[in-house]
Formats: C-alpha cells, structure tokens, sequence
C-alpha cells in the first residue's frame, strides 16, 4: 500500500462526512419538505479516494449520486444542502437544485440528459491540455450512462488527443430499474477501453477504498503526465432506489443485503484500526464532527431565504 | 360511465393496441415488468406478449427514436416511450429525421413510417432546467409528424389509439400533473380523430387556446374571471398538427379577443402561431392584440417561486385577459 | 475601401481573434490545412497556430458542441465549425444544453460559456430533405443562445468578432450563397454590437424584415415592386438574440404593413414570432395583416422546381407584399 | 473457395455494371447538368459481393457511395440515374436525390446525418426477428461516420437484443479530408466488436472479393440462425475524391496510383479467368452488355419529365 497516512485518514473522514450527509439527505426527501429528490449514494463511497488525489484546480464530473465527489472535491455542506432546498444560499442560488455547481472547484454542474457529461469532461480535458498545468480531469458516470451515444465520441476524442481524462465507471450494475443484462451486451464495461486504445481496468471487489484509489492515482499520474486518457470501472451496489421512493420490484431483500455485508465505510475502518492509522476514539470524534457539521448546515439551509422572484431572470447571460 | 386514471387510459389504449396488432411493439426505458414508468401497461399484460413486444432499454434515447423509425419503415408499429419529454432532446435529430424519412422517399410505394414517440411533460416540479421542459413548439415546427397533447383520460385514449394506427410519425405528449387525474372512459372501444378541437368552456368575452395541463391552469382562471364578470370560452385543439384553426377562428370571431396559452419557451411558440394565423385571418375582428402566457424564455428554475416567475400561472393567465379587455 | 469575400471576412475574424487571445481556438470537421470547410482560416494562418488551436476532427457533432461547452466553462474560448448548419442537428441536445448551463448554476461565480456554434445555410442547392435545411426559429426558441445571421462581408467580419469575445453560447449561421459575394471591409479592426438592426433600403408603403441571403432575395423583390410603384422597406435584424424589435416598430408604425421572410419552415417560425411583437404593439396601426414567407413546412425536395415551390422566392415575397395592399 | 459459380459471376457482372455507372455519373457530375453531386465508390466495388448474398427481402444500409449496394440489391438504373436528375421518374419522384431509396427491396434511403442510419439498420433488425422468416439486415458505413455516436447504442442493442444485423465498415482511411489517424485512436475498426460481445474480423486485403464475400457469408448465416450480429472491417481506397470536385489537398498522387494497382475489379477477373469461371469474350459481352444498359438509363433519366410542383407538398404525409 503506497497511499499516505494522511491520505487515507482524510479519505476516511469525507466517507464518514458523505455518509451522514446521504443519511441526513435520505430523511429530508422522505420529510417531503426538500423540493428536490434524492439519489443516495449509499454503500458507493469507495468513490471518495480517488476523488480525495485531485487538487482543486482539477475537474471532475459527476453523476446524480455525486455527493461523495462534492465532498471530497472540498464543497461546503452548506452550498449542498441549501441548494437542494431552493434556497438564495445553495451554491446555485436555489436555480439549479440536483445540478450542483462549483465552478473554482471544477465543478460545472450537471446535464439532466445521462451521459451529457462526457463530451464535457472532454472538453474541460482540452482546457486542461491547452493551459498546460498538470491539470487532469476525472470523469465519473454509472454503467447505466455509459450507454448514451455521445461516449464513443468523448472517448475516441479524449484519446486521439490524449487528453488528461481519467473516465470512471460506477457500476452498480442498475440504470434505474433496469439490470446490467438488459443495458450491456458485455460484462467488464473496462473492455470498451480497447475501442479507444487506452488502458482500462476493471476493479471486482469496488468497495475495496485502497485498490480503487490505487488505480486511480496509477491512471492519474499517467495522464497528468501527458500520456492520455484511461478507463477503471469498479463494481459496486447502490444500497437504496434508485431515487427515494423507488418500489424496487427489479430487485431482492438478499441482493440488497449481500451487498451491504460489504460495505466500503466498515472495511476501510478495518483496516485503518488494523494498521494503527486510526482509533476508536478517533473514529467517533470524526462521527460527532460530521454530525454537528451537516446539522448546522441542515439549519442553515432550512434558515435560508427564498430567492427573489425577480432574480429568475438574471443568470440566463454572463455579461 | 366508469371513471378511470388519464395513466390507466394510456395502458388501456397501449394493450388494446398490442393485442389488435402484433406488428405493434412498446419500447423504452423502465416499461419493463419491474419498470416505473406511468405510461408502461401493467405487468400482467407486459407478461402477454413477452421480450419481443416490450422491449425494455437502458438509456439509449437515439437508438429508440430511430431504431423504431427503422423497425416502422420495416413494417412493424413501434410505440417508444421516453418517459420525460426532455428525453426527446438526445433524440432530437432522430425525431426530426423521422418526419422527413417519408419526402425524402418521395412517398415511393406509399412507404409508411408508424411510429408513437410518447413522453409526459414534467413541469412544475423541481426537475429545473433539463428536466421540466416542454419541447412542443419544436416538434410542432419539424415537418412531417404529427404532434398530440391530450388533456383528459377520454381523450388521451382515443387519440392514442388514433396515434399507433396512424401511419406516420406521432409525438404523443402527455403531462405529470394528469396522470392521476380522473374522467369518464367508455368500456367500448373509440377512437378520436386528430385535428378537431373542442370547446372546454363556452364563453363570450374572450377565447383561450390551451392545450394539456394549461386547460387546467385556464379553467382555473376562468372559474376567477367569471366572478369578475368575464365570460372566457377555451379551446382545446388536443392536436397541434394537424391544427382545427377554424374552431379557433370561429371562437374568435365571436369573442374579438385570444389569449394562447403554452408551457413551452414563448419565443416562436405555440402562441405566436396561433395568432399569426388568426390575424391573417380576423385582423379586423381582432378589438385587442393577442396576447399570450408562456414560459419566458428561461430555463426553468428549481425553487417554486422562482419557476412561478418564469412559467404560466392562473394568475398570469387572468393578467393577460384583462389585458385584452382594455 | 478594399473589398473582399464573405468568406474571407470570416477567415478574418477568426484569425485575428485567435492571434488576439490565446484560449481562442478552432475546432470541427475539415477546419484542418486540407480541409474544405469554407470558414477555415487559410493554410498559413492554421500552421501559425498549430494542433492545439485548430483541432481537426471527423463526424463528431456532439462532441464538438458539448465538448467545446466543457473547454468553454474551464476557460478556453471554443469556435465550433459545423460547416452545414444541418450538422447542428445530431448535436441539438447538446446546443440546447449550452444555453441552460449558466442559468443552471444560477450564475455563481459569474461562470461564462463562451463558445460560438459556426455553420452555413446549404439551401437553394440540390442538397435534399437533410443536407439544405435552415434550422433558424429552432435555436432563437433556445434560451439562453445568441443567434447571428449575418447578410454582408462586413456585418459578417464585426458580428463574429463580437460573438468570440462574447461570453455566452453564440450561434452564428452564415449562408453558402453569400459565400462568394464581395464588401467593402476595412483594414482597421471594428466590431459590431449584437441587437442592433439595420436599414437595408428605405421606404414607406410596406415593411419587409429579413436576414442572411432573405435580404438579397428581398431587395431583388424590391426592385421589382419599385417599378409598379411600391416602395418597400427592409430591415435585417443582423441578430436575433437580442433582437432589435425597436428599429422593426419605427417602421412598421410608418408603413402600417409587414412582411416577414425567413427560410425556415414557417411553423413557429420568426415570421410568427415578429408578427407577434408587432401586433401586440401596434395592432391598430396595421392596415393589413402581416404576411410571411418561408418554407411551406415542407421537407425540402430536391428538384429545382419543386425546391422554388416549397421555399422563399423572389415572386412569393412580391405576392406577400401586394396582400398587404389590397 | 465455397462460392457458387454463378454467383462469382453474378457478382462480377454486377462489379462491371456499377463501375460503368461510376463512370457515367463522374462524367454527369462533371457535365453540371446533373443537380446532385455524386460520390464515387470506384476501387470499392468488393462489396458488390457480401450484397450478393442477399434476397430481396432482407435489409441494407448504405453510405454515400452506395451504387455497388443499389445495384447489386437489384435496383434498375433508370430508378437511380432518373433520380440524380431530380427527374419524376426517379425512385423517389425527383424528391429524394442522392437518398435512393426502393422500399420494396428494403432500401429506405439514408439519413443525411452520417451514422444515421446505423440505429436505423438496428430497427430494421427487430422487424425481421420480430417477423421471424430468417431475414437478415447488412449495414454498410465508412470510417468516418462509425465515429458518430448512434454507432455505440444501435451496436450495443443489436447485441443484447441478437439482432439479425451484420455491420460492414468501408474503411478507406478517410473521412472527407480527414485521414483516419485524426479520427480514430484505434487503427483496426473491428476492434469495437469487443464492446459488443460480437465477433469481429478487419479484413486487410479489402478488395479481394472473394475473402471479403466469404466473409459476409459466414456472418449473415450466423445472423439468420438468430445467434446476432457481428462486425466486418474491410479496408479499402476510393480512387476519387470526396466528391467530384474535391482538390483532394490531404493525400497524394502516389497514394492513389498505390490503391490502383489492387483493383478488386482486375484481380476478381485474373482469378475468373485463371478458374476458366469467364473467358475474354464473356467479359467483352458484359461490358457491353452494361454500357448498354448505362446508355439507355442515361437517356431515360434526360429525356424524362420533370415533377409537377404542385407534386412538392403530396408525399409529407402517409394516408
Ligand atoms: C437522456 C436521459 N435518459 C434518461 C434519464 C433518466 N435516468 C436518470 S438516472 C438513470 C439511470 C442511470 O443509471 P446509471 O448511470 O447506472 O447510474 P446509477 O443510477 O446506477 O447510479 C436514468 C435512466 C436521464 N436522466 N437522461
Ligand atoms: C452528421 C454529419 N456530419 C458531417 C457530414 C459531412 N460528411 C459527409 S460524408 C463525410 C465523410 C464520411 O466518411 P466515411 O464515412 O469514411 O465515408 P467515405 O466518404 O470515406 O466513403 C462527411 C464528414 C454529414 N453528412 N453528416
Ligand atoms: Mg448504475
Ligand atoms: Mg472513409
């Protein structure tokens, strides 16, 4: 293992913090007094290491289960939570609801169109590539997206050009209610990476934090070094519906436990007690800090003012 | 007469359908047996016909707009469903495409492209700026579809039954906010044909042209204005192409005054048109300028009150009355 | 003053702009040193700037439109070249969602999407049903876009450099017909601000609005109308987003009678949408309703004669103009 | 070599009767009397093999350059010829131009949006699985439209769905004036098959007929056993521009006389003469056989009427 200690300390602190968002997050919708819907990230948050090696002046993407990306890429509770309710104080101003936006830490929002993304992180791996800095973009999308037409042409392009773009699969296997064997024709969506002369790698066990950050720093380094794009697809689970409210009749009980059995928050902690790299103390004050930190930022979002009606008019243009 | 759902009205009409035709087919994401989508038959009836009649996708939006024009051209009479309208934009040029396959052919062998693009518009939520957008106008402005925005469960049947025996291409757009609204439907079969408005409320002041969930939003308003003294007479034209003008002209020949009312981007929209073609017709007759409600020309907005400043409200409508009172 | 091409006027602009600002760069099928496209810079000019700034690519409208949004929002300043502007289509979702970005982050940081959609109308030619279309009232229905038709080599050379330093989405068509006529275009660098019409020839009997090669084909009707003694006016609006509305009313209010021409298919068209503004102004100035000329909502044939019926020409906008006089 | 004789000189026969159009349309285009422009597929005519395997009720796509498919699918040449001239007598009624279509030979004209018609061809797919009688849909495309998006959902759905469908790529290495390094990252196109779980096969010698026919003989009778689709590659060289009229500034002189010298046409008749399959008066006959036929075609197409312009506006919608 060759990530830092201090890494994997603070990719363990932002799961935890992600976590008790996406709890916090998953009783406002149910309380019906959020106006917009949520997609838990539950049982997903291996996501948080790989996101947790970018700088700031890196770009992600990220798909409508992003709050793991938001957190690690250093977004405020506040600018989440206050958005989600339509407040004037969410990072959008209360416009842009689910499609949260940041852009000083690359973060441009989201397409309600799936897939919409991907010719964008493209294109924020032109910026990158024409500036020169050693900026790279990660580029997360679900294996449900990874159907829509416009990744062959991200792809091809990132690689023709050998952009700094690190694509990145969250399998979990479901595209709403819709189950792998019905949206792919193969298994490993790596494999399409052979259509685009780059590496790709699919990781089985997604939940393990460390070998999903691991190949992530490898694919990172290489295309901060001017090598191209890569793909890594991890296999995962969503633990939730694919929105609160969601009847789940595609599904079974066992599945849903099965894979709880192998959360990625309790074997990372595992491991991290194992090798010393955090105590039980520890783990608790990080617990009780994120606790207070998304109910203060809970208040403040259901504190906020409304937006005023008359500013619905004065994002449309930048002058 | 019985009283059923407008989503029960659309199964009836998809399964009726299937079981008259077997070249009809239902194709699209979440229609599956374990699907969510409000327009998917029910699962006993799903279960009739099997994988080759309800083909479930994921999010492959141009395949199932133009893999269905191909599979209509090759003889069978797909219906797609895109659950959201906005998911008709990834399609955007396959749609079109569709109504051109036809010309393009010079109408050789009289071909026939049967296909139903049905989705239901998703405003007045908080599905913001990509996911509560009415694309009407723009399918209304592409030649060669056909474009249908039923408001009732009666007439969301009867046209859609209409829709998959028609032999062209249909856009089929249906609403949210009725799904869940009621109405009297016939246990025997009916059928509506396309380009007949009717008249949601007879009035002699002013006419509103609305279509879908804005006949609600106008009836509302009428239901006030009334109060008021003012006599407002709506139409439905349920199908934009092709278009009943002369209910519409003869409306306003009455009334001297219109209000068209329309969730989509009021730029080059339905209103502007519409009273195009009524001033071609009755500028003369016309005591006031046309006025209309529309979206204006904002993406939508997620918090309430400001998706309220942007889209038509009963009380913009009631505005736009009066204006044509002064 | 020299006077040079169309084409050369936009060559001109994209060049200067790209010596001017570094994150300028161009992008788009055949824009490469071989390529064909008619708004690529010349030979030189391109290897002055090398890949990274002329990024050559094949069919790949979707990555070209959102992609080049994507470099826009991490700060470049992307032009697209589509060459057709029915290459426009298969990218439509992702045009549309260029103009809904900004709002969408509600404006935070004042986030900017400066990026221009380039192409040219194909019409008049034999291209067909897909390869002559003239997808104008679509993209004005889009919010959140700039829309440019520029007539002359000089209007094309200042609005281009205004829509590259502009910072939101421009979509700027251009017309294969104009290509290859000639302007007189200083040497010295000028701009032209978005919104501002422009007097295309005076009159008083009747107001024609038209854009790109409509105003050519207008001012042939002209002529023509001169000599049977009726004097027209025509306005070219340059810009469609913002539009000029103001310069449209001057005239209208003096001639009581307009025309609008406008090669896209009608329906919801800009001949509609004017028509609207101008009603809602001055109903009771117009003496005769307004007319319109545009495609019959047709897709377009490819035989000559069938092209002319279905399409604008110089006889149609004389008709329209003399309707407005009886 | 499994191929019937008759076939081989089916085939042969029909490579001489597009090649003699090739060349009447090149000189039309020339002429500017013609109103469409015109895409010649001279030096890619193998094709006329693998379409030679078809009935009259199985399906085709083709690209810009589709003669060879028009033609050996059994079209006359007065129906396409007419038709460039915009003539009433054209297949399309002087409406459709270079978009031949002839329903009745599953012929549904091509979207002139490149990569259109590959979710088309998929479509065509499930009427003949859902129809049942065995046939078969072969889609031909260049390499510089399979880089369009559509490409990735017709595939992938072909796949899941075992459509009846054999992809054919013509990759000529050119898109336009665009070579295929900047178009793709990948150099053997047939590689993607991998994405879709179907077999692919890049044949390299393009314009050696008989490789190219077995080829497709193999794939279609796979497709109409109902075991799905699968991907043919062959590379060849159009010995004209683009269009008639391009400088041709991206390749040279050289490159082409190169492509000359492996004329399908030539070595298919080497190979039927050395197998005593056609003899010097044979081929004499055929070609003037098809001049013949090129002839009278020609005079058909400019001696016919044009259409009635009140005939524009009749065809928009079906009864
Ligand atoms: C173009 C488009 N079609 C359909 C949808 C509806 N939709 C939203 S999320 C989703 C499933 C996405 O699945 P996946 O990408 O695997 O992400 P997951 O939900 O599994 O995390 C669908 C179909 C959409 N947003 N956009
Ligand atoms: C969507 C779209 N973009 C661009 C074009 C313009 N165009 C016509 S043919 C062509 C190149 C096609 O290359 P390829 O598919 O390899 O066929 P080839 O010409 O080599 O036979 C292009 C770019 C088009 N027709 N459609
Ligand atoms: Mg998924
Ligand atoms: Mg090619």
């Amino acid at each position: 293992m060759t990530l830092p200690k201090n890494l994997l300390q603070k990719i363990y602190r932002d799961m935890i913090r992600t976590r008790t968002l996406d709890y916090q997050m998953i009783k406002n919708a149910q309380s019906g007094k959020m106006p917009c819907g949520w997609h838990s990230g539950l049982g997903e948050e291996a996501i948080v290491g790989p996101v947790s090696l970018l700088g700031k002046d890196d770009y992600v993407t990220y798909t409508h289960r992003g709050a793991y990306v938001w957190i690690a890429k250093g977004m405020e509770m506040e600018d989440i939570i206050a958005e989600f309710y339509a407040k004037s104080t969410g990072c959008a101003y209360g416009k842009g609801g689910t499609h949260i936006a940041k852009p000083s830490l690359g973060i441009f929002g989201r397409s309600g169109m799936q897939g919409g993304h991907l010719p964008l992180a493209a294109g924020m791996g032109i910026a990158a590539q024409m500036r020169g800095q050693g900026q790279v973009v990660l580029s997360f999308f679900g294996d449900g997206c990874a159907t829509r037409a416009p990744l062959h042409e991200a792809m091809n392009y990132a690689s023709i050009w050998k952009l700094p773009v690190v694509w990145f699969c969250e399998n979990n296997g479901q595209s709403m209610s819709v189950k792998q064997d019905k949206t792919w024709a193969i298994k490993d969506i790596a494999q399409i990476a052979g259509s685009y002369a780059m590496p790709g790698k699919t990781i089985e066990d997604g939940n393990d934090v460390i070998a999903v950050t691991e190949a992530a720093q490898e694919f990172l380094d290489r295309a901060r070094r001017g090598e191209g794009p890569a793909l890594i697809e991890i296999k995962t689970y969503r633990w939730r519906g694919h929105y609160e409210g969601d009847p789940m009749l595609y599904r079974t009980k066992q599945e849903i436990n099965e894979w709880m059995k192998r959360d990625p928050l309790k074997r990372f902690e595992q491991l991290l007690l194992a090798q010393n790299l955090i105590t039980q103390e520890g783990m608790q004050k990080i617990q009780v800090e994120a606790d207070t930190e998304v109910a203060k930022a809970q208040k403040f979002a259901e504190e906020s003012p409304d937006p005023l009606p008359e500013d619905a008019f004065n994002a449309i243009y930048a002058t | 007469m019985r009283e059923i759902y407008l989503y029960q009205a659309i199964q009836e009409a998809v399964s009726e359908e299937m079981r008259r035709d077997e070249r009809v087919f239902l194709t699209g994401e979440a229609v599956g047996p374990s699907g969510t989508s409000p327009t998917r038959p029910p699962k006993e009836i799903m279960e009739e016909f099997g994988e080759h009649r309800v083909r479930e996708t994921g999010i492959v939006e141009q395949m199932l707009a133009a893999g269905s024009a191909g599979a209509a051209m090759a003889g069978m009479r797909p219906i797609v469903d895109f659950m959201m309208a906005d998911f008709m934009f990834p399609a955007w040029n396959e749609i079109m495409q569709a109504g051109l396959w036809r010309s393009g052919h010079g109408g050789a062998e009289n071909i026939s492209i049967p296909v139903v693009y049905m989705s239901g518009l998703m405003s007045y939520g908080s599905g913001g700026f990509s996911h509560s957008r009415a694309p009407i106008a723009n399918v209304w402005h592409g030649p060669g579809l056909k474009v249908v925005l039923p408001t009732t469960p009666y007439d969301t049947k009867g046209l859609l039954k209409t829709a998959i025996r028609d032999n062209n291409p249909v856009v089929f757009i249906s609403h949210r906010l009725l799904y869940r609204t009621q109405g009297p439907v016939p246990e025997e079969e009916y059928l509506i044909p396309f380009g007949e408005a009717t008249v949601r409320r007879e009035g002699k002041d002013v006419t509103i042209v609305a279509l879908s969930y804005m006949v609600n939003l106008s009836l509302e308003a009428a239901e006030v204005l009334e109060q008021e003294g003012i006599s407002v007479e709506i139409i439905d034209p349920r199908t934009l192409e092709p278009l009943d003008i002369n209910t519409i002209l003869v409306s306003v020949e009455k009334t001297g005054r219109l209000v068209v009312v329309d969730e989509d981007y009021i730029r080059c929209g339905i209103g502007a048109e519409i009273a195009f073609q009524v001033q071609e017709k009755l500028l003369k007759s016309l005591k006031a300028p046309v006025q209309r409600v529309g979206n204006l020309n904002t993406p939508i907005p997620v918090a309430s009150n400001l998706m309220q400043a942007v889209m038509p409200t009963k009380e913009k409508i009631i505005a736009a009355v009066k204006k044509t009172l002064v």
